[in-house]
């Protein structure tokens, strides 16, 4: 049986990974979770300087799901390299390292970083965190900007480039397209929904920022959709993530054209989901009769 | 740290709102420090995901209890769970309190509400006596007065209506007892913001050592969310350190108190 | 104390509606609950024709809320008038009605129709529809096209204009000021999200549409958001909705800057919701000393 | 039709997934026809929120009682319920059978699994007896021949695999019966679609009545949402009708089966 499957030149080993942001930098779950196993380890966003964060609270649980707006915490690419990536250095499985930045140059010069660094298994764009003033969703929702971002990355590095998409635009096909044709080796369908909650007692937000990004199983079927929009509107392979819980909702992600996905939010109320989630992806196959995982990608019967 | 399915051996009212949950998990038990906590998935509960962080109370062979207050629709489910369901439980996480040695400072412990949980295994661990000044609006909120007596500490109550004890803060008992001395000894504190931030006034006041255990909302609670930070003094500035990994407790000379509740 | 807003000339006895195509046409649920109580009956969308609708199945339930894709069913203006009007020109509360159609010209020539036709409360202009090929979400995500359907409706009637806005656009400022320039004299925000679901053991869509909207409480969080946003860009009044399943759903969404709630997909697990909003929302001005809903209104603290 | 809170008076397993579930609500219980149907929350569900259509199965006194099958989410939830817990039910809904009177056609009931619980309330109240043809898979999902054996109905079985009765569709034993003779006889069937258009078409091959319960999804139950339509005659034409509200049983002559499952 084979679950191994290609994101540009990254092999992994099975099609799951885990969504940035919700699996700190590896390290933290390898007490818990046997990291080796997963497909790839992404890791939390980060831009050339460090980035101290939004104030608290930075996350509300809302029904099946939860807000966050985190503000992209972190260490910049130097504290990152000295801090994190001795431990993702040393795994078996590959590391996808989330970027962003404030300007298209600084995209650039991120990714020309960790090209330099050697040994990363891709870079991933974050274009679409709704928690930043700059350098969040704008890139995201507009072809061009999109466009832009992508190119110059693709300019800066070899690596494979996943391009994470926004989930609220009408029509994410262009987007999509736009992404593909400035040279985005894979897509990451999707980023958190713009959202917020307001404690009527209070009456102040549940999130110091006000607004944050809803993830969970609430969002599932929207991000379905967009993952097979996106599957219609492209060639390259696309990492499909928002809600997923189990193996049933990771295999209809890949029926609705993922070539693999992501466990986000899930990994925080159950660490082991992604564990869990590969091995029921193998039952299925064997129930099934699947040899190639590959198979049940876009394998889903639009027709009646 | 482990992760475990753990049944409830057993579970019961303590006062009014809060309960005494105790859970069989020998793999977790042993490993068990003062001040750490247990992040809790309340199965139940099914458009709720998050899990919850209870104090560990007490540990007692291969179980360890948490003492909880219903405030709200996971503490409510719990509080409808029996003996024999089960939990899924991660723990002993965070960094707990420096447990007091004989000879060393006195410990003085300082704790609101549900703080208490956090202080019987502290106490219970310290090879040094101490007192205990705890705090809360009315008599219900006192908790674990008998059991802190069975370990021969001393407890002073202060509650804010007056029913039990001293009329008003826990501060109050405190700052007598400090005036008396300060000397040669240590604050610990759990409880509500507000009351840590007095206890750290306090502790700088008399310029004494305190250990503060800090209550952020949580979510991961293993150090991968970041949700919980607080802002800590680092060299001239500050940076956020997570209370559940970092913390929850820290010396209060380490903390920056604004934008605290 | 005054639970009592206007949506434009509309006077509302309180500010709890029902969602557009989750209640019928009114007579069904009155035999469950007591109509006459809510502060308006809104009923499935119209347009000039019947509407035989999709296939089956048309609904399918996910995680905190379902998916829908009825395609609009329903019998056209004159059927409408026939069997539904008389039932509901007797309530003493008002009736918004729901329209839409595939043309500029046809919204206009719906909203003459019920203009003429008399004792409406409201037209609610349905641009957003995602379960339709055509006239539905494009004029709802298009400023200039959202601005003609409304001009002409405009031009159409003296009743009371709702614009129903479509939650999937990456900023919803322009499309609200849109609206609202044009001649409308309220929002409705928001209709239900894009998104679908498969069946893993089947493979196949649980919409016979594929895809449908997303409602339920897992959408209460963009919801929210969507209508603080277009509260800041518009000054007509809003009606909030989006997973309202009691009075402390409603009042979030009127601190948010709602003037009025609908309640939704609630109504299909609960028929008693609507009322029980009411009445919650009256317990909650009395235990706060609020006089008047009016005040509840925006009165969200976004400051820390 | 009345929405009503009620309890469980007992829920019983009956056969392997098979339970009965037996709910006092005085108000409904008067007023239900049979092939009507109760629509039930069922509120330990929380993040699934709709109701699940049930037909009723039988009546008595202020109770009246559901025989389901557990297969999904919601009758797994509903199956751990005891008696004493609460259900929201909103019935009785839709349109039943036309019972059968003394002297007119002999009524021939045809059901397909779960489809028997729609049966038993129309044969304790048809005052013209007949015969029941029940199918299923194996012998576990042939329910109540008991209860139609105590209101003196002859009971048919057939099971695909042929551990009880005849090996086979319940069709089988049907025809075998027609052949005898189909004259002043009527069906009325209830079960899985592809059995009730097998049954449509014997009534259409033998030019004989046939009543069948329809079994589509359901959201309100009330006729509000249009997602239970089927496509029925309409003159020349079709037009999609609720099954909630005008079903769920309809002559078979007025069925489109094209785009059925
Ligand atoms: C380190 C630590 C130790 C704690 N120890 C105890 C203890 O020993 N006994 C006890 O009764 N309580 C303790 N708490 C508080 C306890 O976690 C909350 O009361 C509980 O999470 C409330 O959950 P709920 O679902 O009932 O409330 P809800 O208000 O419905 O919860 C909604 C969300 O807010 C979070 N939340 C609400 N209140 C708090 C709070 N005070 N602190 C953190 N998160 C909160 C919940 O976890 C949940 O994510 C501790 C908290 C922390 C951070
Ligand atoms: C008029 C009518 C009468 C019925 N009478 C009975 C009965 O007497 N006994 C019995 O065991 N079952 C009966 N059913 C079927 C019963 O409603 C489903 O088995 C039940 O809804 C399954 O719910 P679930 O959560 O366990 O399954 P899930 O598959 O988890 O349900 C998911 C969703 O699909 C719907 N659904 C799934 N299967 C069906 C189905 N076969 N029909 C309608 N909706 C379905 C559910 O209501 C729910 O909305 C009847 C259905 C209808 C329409
Ligand atoms: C707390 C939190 C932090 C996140 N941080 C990032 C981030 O740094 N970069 C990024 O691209 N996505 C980030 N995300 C989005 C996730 O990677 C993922 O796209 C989203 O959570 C949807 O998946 P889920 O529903 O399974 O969580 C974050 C999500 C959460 C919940
Ligand atoms: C079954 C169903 C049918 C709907 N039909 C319409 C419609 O005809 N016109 C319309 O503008 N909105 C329609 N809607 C959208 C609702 O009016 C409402 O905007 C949406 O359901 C969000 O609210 P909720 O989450 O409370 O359900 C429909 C929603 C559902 C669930
Ligand atoms: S709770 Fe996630 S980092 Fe502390
Ligand atoms: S189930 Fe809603 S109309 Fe029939």
């Amino acid at each position: 049986m084979n679950l191994s499957v290609q994101i540009g030149k990254l092999r992994m080993q099975n099609p799951v990974t885990v969504a940035s942001g919700t699996f700190g930098y590896g390290a933290e779950y390898a007490r818990l979770i046997d990291v080796n196993q997963l497909g790839a380890v992404t890791v939390k966003g980060i831009r050339l300087n460090p980035v101290p964060g939004n104030p608290t609270p930075r996350t509300a649980e809302v029904t099946s799901g939860m807000l966050n707006a985190i503000g992209l915490q972190g260490p910049g690419v130097d504290g990152f390299i000295k801090k994190y990536w001795p431990f993702l250095r040393e795994l078996k499985v590959p590391t996808i390292i989330n970027i962003w930045g404030t300007t298209v140059e600084e995209y650039a010069e991120v990714a020309r970083r960790f090209d330099a660094l050697g040994g990363v298994g891709a870079l991933e764009l974050n274009v679409s965190c709704p928690n930043i003033k700059e350098g969040g969703a704008q890139f995201g929702t507009d072809p061009k900007l999109l466009s832009q971002v992508v190119t110059a990355c693709r300019a800066a590095t070899t690596l494979p480039l996943i391009t994470k998409m926004s989930p609220n635009v009408p029509n994410i096909a262009p987007l999509a397209k736009a992404a593909e044709d400035a040279g985005s080796d894979a897509l990451a369908v999707t980023n958190s929904f713009p959202a917020m909650a307001i404690d009527v007692n209070t009456r102040k937000p549940k999130l110091a920022n006000i607004t944050g990004g809803l993830t969970g199983p609430a969002i599932k079927p929207i991000a379905v959709k967009l993952v097979w929009e996106a599957s219609k509107a492209v060639k390259i392979p696309i990492i499909g993530m928002g809600g997923i819980q189990n193996a049933d909702d990771a295999i209809e992600f890949l029926m609705a054209g993922a070539t693999a996905v992501a466990v986000g939010t899930a990994n925080f109320y159950e660490p082991q989901t992604s564990l869990q989630v590969i091995a029921g992806i193998r039952d299925f196959m064997e129930k099934k009769k699947i040899s190639d995982v590959k198979e049940i990608t876009g394998s889903f019967l639009p027709g009646k | 740290m482990h992760e475990q399915t753990v049944q409830i051996v057993s579970h019961e009212r303590d006062a009014e709102s809060y309960f005494r949950l105790v859970l069989r998990a020998p793999q977790i038990a042993p490993l068990i420090q003062p001040g750490q906590f247990a992040h809790v998935r309340i199965l139940p509960l099914k458009d709720a995901l998050l899990r919850r962080p209870f104090s560990i109370f007490q540990v007692a062979g291969d179980t360890f209890s948490i003492l909880y207050k219903n405030v709200g629709k996971g503490t409510q489910a719990l509080s409808r769970m029996r003996a024999g369901e089960e939990l899924s439980v991660i723990a002993p996480l965070g960094h707990g309190f420096t447990v007091p040695k004989a000879g060393g400072e006195t410990p003085l412990l300082v704790a609101g509400g549900y703080g208490m949980a956090a202080m019987f295994l502290l106490a219970q661990r310290s090879t040094q006596r101490g007192i205990v000044f705890v705090g809360g609006r009315r008599r219900v909120d006192i908790l674990c007065e008998k059991d802190f007596a069975a370990i021969g500490w001393e407890v002073r109550v202060a509650t804010e209506d007056g029913s039990h004890g001293e009329k008003g803060f826990v501060t109050i008992p405190l700052l007598a007892e400090l005036k008396r001395t300060a000397a040669k000894r240590k604050l610990f504190a759990c409880g509500p913001t507000p009351m840590l931030k007095a206890v750290g006034k306090i502790a700088e006041d008399f310029n004494m050592p305190a250990e503060l255990s800090m209550d952020e909302h949580m979510c991961c609670g293993v150090g991968t969310c970041l949700a919980c930070v607080i802002k800590v003094k680092a060299g001239d500035s500050w940076e956020y350190q997570r209370t559940c990994t970092e913390g929850p407790v820290y010396d209060s000379r380490q903390i920056v108190w604004e934008g605290t509740k």
